[in-house]
């Protein structure tokens, strides 16, 4: 059953140095407030999952609480390089950065498997590329019935799931519409699940396409109005597609950036 | 006559590829402008599939990003990644699929990934795969569409992010793909695809106003050209007008 | 894309002797129409999967129509036995049944790997039970990663999914809610589907929790209004539930059974 | 004194070991009746798992069948039966299960689908496997709830429906089951519990006027009977009350 908690105590109670921590949300609901709390209390050595790391990770890993990243795209999606990314991978600032890499399907995949309590799950991927050859969670069988080889990929359970939504009730019950991407295999797949939500609420009036979460699959439920920004909320507001075109030019440079995490995160 | 920029004219050329009532599963960029162009021109009932959960999305406006609420928005339905990856794509539901990358090679094989010989101390870090390699296994067919640029053209890629066509002609019949993978490649100075012989990708078209020379001095591998080399038609107003318009919305 | 044809059509054209035929629906949304038209057209040597067997299979076996049964649970919720299966099964009348028995989340793995265009998925069950030892379907491989053992399932390809819903549009986008079953897997796993619908409308104005199956995955729509009873359809009319407990003394005696197909079904 | 019948005395006894807050998987009938009763009475937030789909179910009456419309719409979430399966029962998320059985053996073995030594040519045909399978692996715990029958208690079930306890006291952990199984197994007679040496199933409890040969009678192996015999309480007029109004509404 999920307990509602103020952001900073439910991070600072589920989020340990050294945990694996996914957060995610794909375009739609990336929960920003919780990774800047995280920044906040400078928590280090994580290993942070997510398919495409986005601004969010950019911040996380220049704020150097991130030791290695498992991803399947890292850009700014119809924009270019997440630069703070490229500068740990290439230059090993603030922190060397180690990478895991993955294609779409197969990190969601992995979040299958641990969705589904199995050691790991099979599918058609890695084949014939170069992901296969480094992808250490990655490796090759036969099918039993037909003999034709396919990939086992490992199953990946986050020590903490963070995840944003629309609503909660006061039960901890969450309901979010609109594109939901992993939302439910991180929420399953994860040892401990935080959710942060633009309003919790008396009734959950139901909505066309939405989806519920029931409260026995939640650990922490954080009100926290506008806690997707940049990113958007589907009904509630829109991406802010010009901070992430200025992203680029607000992280290039090591001290810009710095001095944007002093101001916008950590004096926030 | 009307003047295009590069983008325009492999979005029109690639347009004109698509058929009504295909499904298209769409990377943002010029792959969801060259969609969007031809559901709004000669194919409404394109069924486009963008991967972050979007079934048959209509967009107004051009998405800046794979997950935009204009997708989910107008779209039959909205479903998981998962569904989208596991049934969808690798299930075979897929006829045409987009990329794009910083290298290709001869054999139509893709780079996303990193460039330099040492995954490990990679000169350039790219974004990496994303949907690319399952894109590329599973749809039945792939257009890749990229500025024909000399860096990008290369005997072989650094790193394979996505398998492509050979080198044997039963490479991807042995690694158990469905789809036949990029037989069609669209830069802005004309159009690639494999010889049957061997897969070699091989110029059969160049745009109006394109030397075979400029193509030449742009890939880094000495290009074969197709005996019956064609030249594209080119853009009409009405495209070039659909197109900006499509763009001017966004 | 789907087309609008009609019931006895559909099924003439798609569900040919010898043919694998997935009729799905847990408890709601159980296509019995299409089932009865399969029976008057005398189709037969079908092999049939269905989770639940329920009545509709009852009905199919005692007509003899069905040379082999894929299914997970054989019996008459809540009432008891299904006495033409069991007919069937005990004394081969009217032919021979052979059986392919899973449990529910074998067979439903099964129509996952199917859907997933993958020839087998895995999943933890079969293990040390009677039916792992009988199932030829199951097949038992270590885990490349951590050793255990699990259980592989082979994927479930029907040449023909038969499927009911609420409503469809004149575009053949099929809409349905409440209790979905595994709907969307055997329709995805399928070669042809067959979906019929309470009602044909011009606009499917969303509801709360429905999901709508694109048409671009659907091979003909089949506009039967009551096309599910005695099973229901939610917000259409509920369970005929005197049915279900009247079905054993209708169904027990093959004389009875056969009086009641030649009225109910034959003579419809 | 109220009196009571068979299936009360189940449901009672077995309503009263529900907690409140904890995950139910929850079955047709009996199981349903008791977990029902639960929520009704001392368990207001049972959470309550129907495998065709509906996460916490509120019925008012109770369901004939395991996928009834009134499941659905009390439901706070109706999701796929691959959901239920592999993410709520598989994934670990379930604190109880529930099962019936034509037969259970010493070891708390289950057999629901044949009575006789030949699989392929049986003495009955019973309607196989449903969910037990799965449900006896990966629920944390499992309740058995039957009718206590001499045909039903047998040294060794004709066919291993759902794995039991043993014989060997590793045997699951050996297999790979997250759960305990079977640990609680209430009859109309008592209740029995496997034994921490050897898991052999173990007469712990009598209901009230149920003497121990009474239920060595309807047991065909020779019974162990815990030094520390309990007797239960007996259902009191407020336990039945609830329980009636619940069937009374159904």
């Amino acid at each position: 059953m999920a307990e509602h908690l103020g952001l900073s105590e439910a991070i600072s109670r589920y989020v340990q140095d050294g945990d694996t921590v996914a957060l995610e949300g794909f375009t739609h609901l990336i929960p920003f407030a919780a990774g800047h709390e995280i920044i906040r209390q400078q928590k280090r050595d994580l290993t942070v999952s997510r398919m495409t790391p986005d601004l969010i990770y950019d911040q996380l890993i220049g704020a150097g609480c991130v030791r290695k990243l498992l991803f399947s795209w890292g850009g700014n999606p119809g924009v270019g390089s997440l630069y703070r990314f490229r500068d740990a991978v290439e230059n090993g600032w603030p922190v060397p950065l180690e990478l895991e890499e993955h294609s779409h399907a197969g990190l969601t995949n992995r979040y299958v498997a641990g969705a589904s309590g199995m050691p790991f799950t099979v599918m058609k991927g890695y084949l014939g590329n170069s992901l296969g050859e480094i992808a250490s969670h990655v490796r090759f069988l036969d099918c039993p019935f037909t003999g034709e080889t396919v990939a086992a990929v490992r199953a990946l359970n986050p020590d903490t799931g963070i995840l944003h939504a629309q609503r909660a009730d006061r039960a901890g019950n969450v309901q979010l519409w609109g594109i939901s991407g992993v939302f439910r295999e991180v929420a399953m797949a994860s040892g401990r699940v935080i959710v942060t939500v633009e309003e919790v609420v008396d009734v959950l009036d139901r909505r066309p396409g939405d989806f519920v979460m029931p409260s026995m699959a939640v650990t922490a439920v954080c009100e926290v109005p506008q806690g997707a920004r940049p990113s958007y909320v589907q009904d509630y507001y829109e991406r802010d597609n010009d901070l992430y075109r200025k992203w680029p030019e607000m992280s290039r440079d090591r001290d810009t950036f710095l001095a944007w995490l002093d101001e916008s995160v950590m004096g926030a | 006559m009307p003047t295009w920029a590069a983008d325009e004219i492999m979005s029109v050329v690639a347009a004109r590829l698509l058929r009504d009532g295909m499904s298209c599963f769409v990377g943002i960029g010029i792959p969801s402008t060259v969609a969007n162009l031809a559901r709004n021109t000669h194919a409404p009932n394109l069924f486009l599939i963008y991967e972050a959960g979007a079934l048959g999305a209509k967009p107004y406006r051009l998405p800046l990003s794979i997950g935009d609420g204009e997708l989910a928005v107008t779209a039959d339905s909205v479903v998981s990644v998962p569904e989208i990856f596991n049934y969808w794509l690798q299930g075979g539901h897929i006829d045409v699929g987009y990329l794009s990358a910083a290298q290709i090679d001869r054999f139509g094989n893709l780079n996303t990934t990193v460039i330099g010989p040492d995954y490990h101390d990679p000169k350039v870090r790219l974004p990496g795969a994303g949907g690319a390699p399952e894109i590329a296994a599973h749809c039945h067919e792939v257009t890749v569409i990229m500025r024909h640029a000399r860096r990008a053209f290369v005997p072989r890629v650094d790193f394979v992010t996505s398998v492509g066509l050979g080198p044997e002609p039963d490479t991807r019949s042995r690694l158990g793909f469905r789809g036949a993978g990029p037989i069609k490649v669209i830069t802005d100075l004309g159009i690639l695809r494999p010889d049957p012989q061997d897969n070699e990708l091989t110029l059969v078209a160049i745009h109006p106003g394109v030397e075979v020379r400029d193509v030449q001095d742009r890939t880094q591998w000495p290009l074969r050209v197709a005996p019956s080399l064609e030249v594209t038609n080119a853009p009409t107003s009405e495209e070039l007008a659909a197109l900006r318009d499509l763009k001017n919305r966004s």
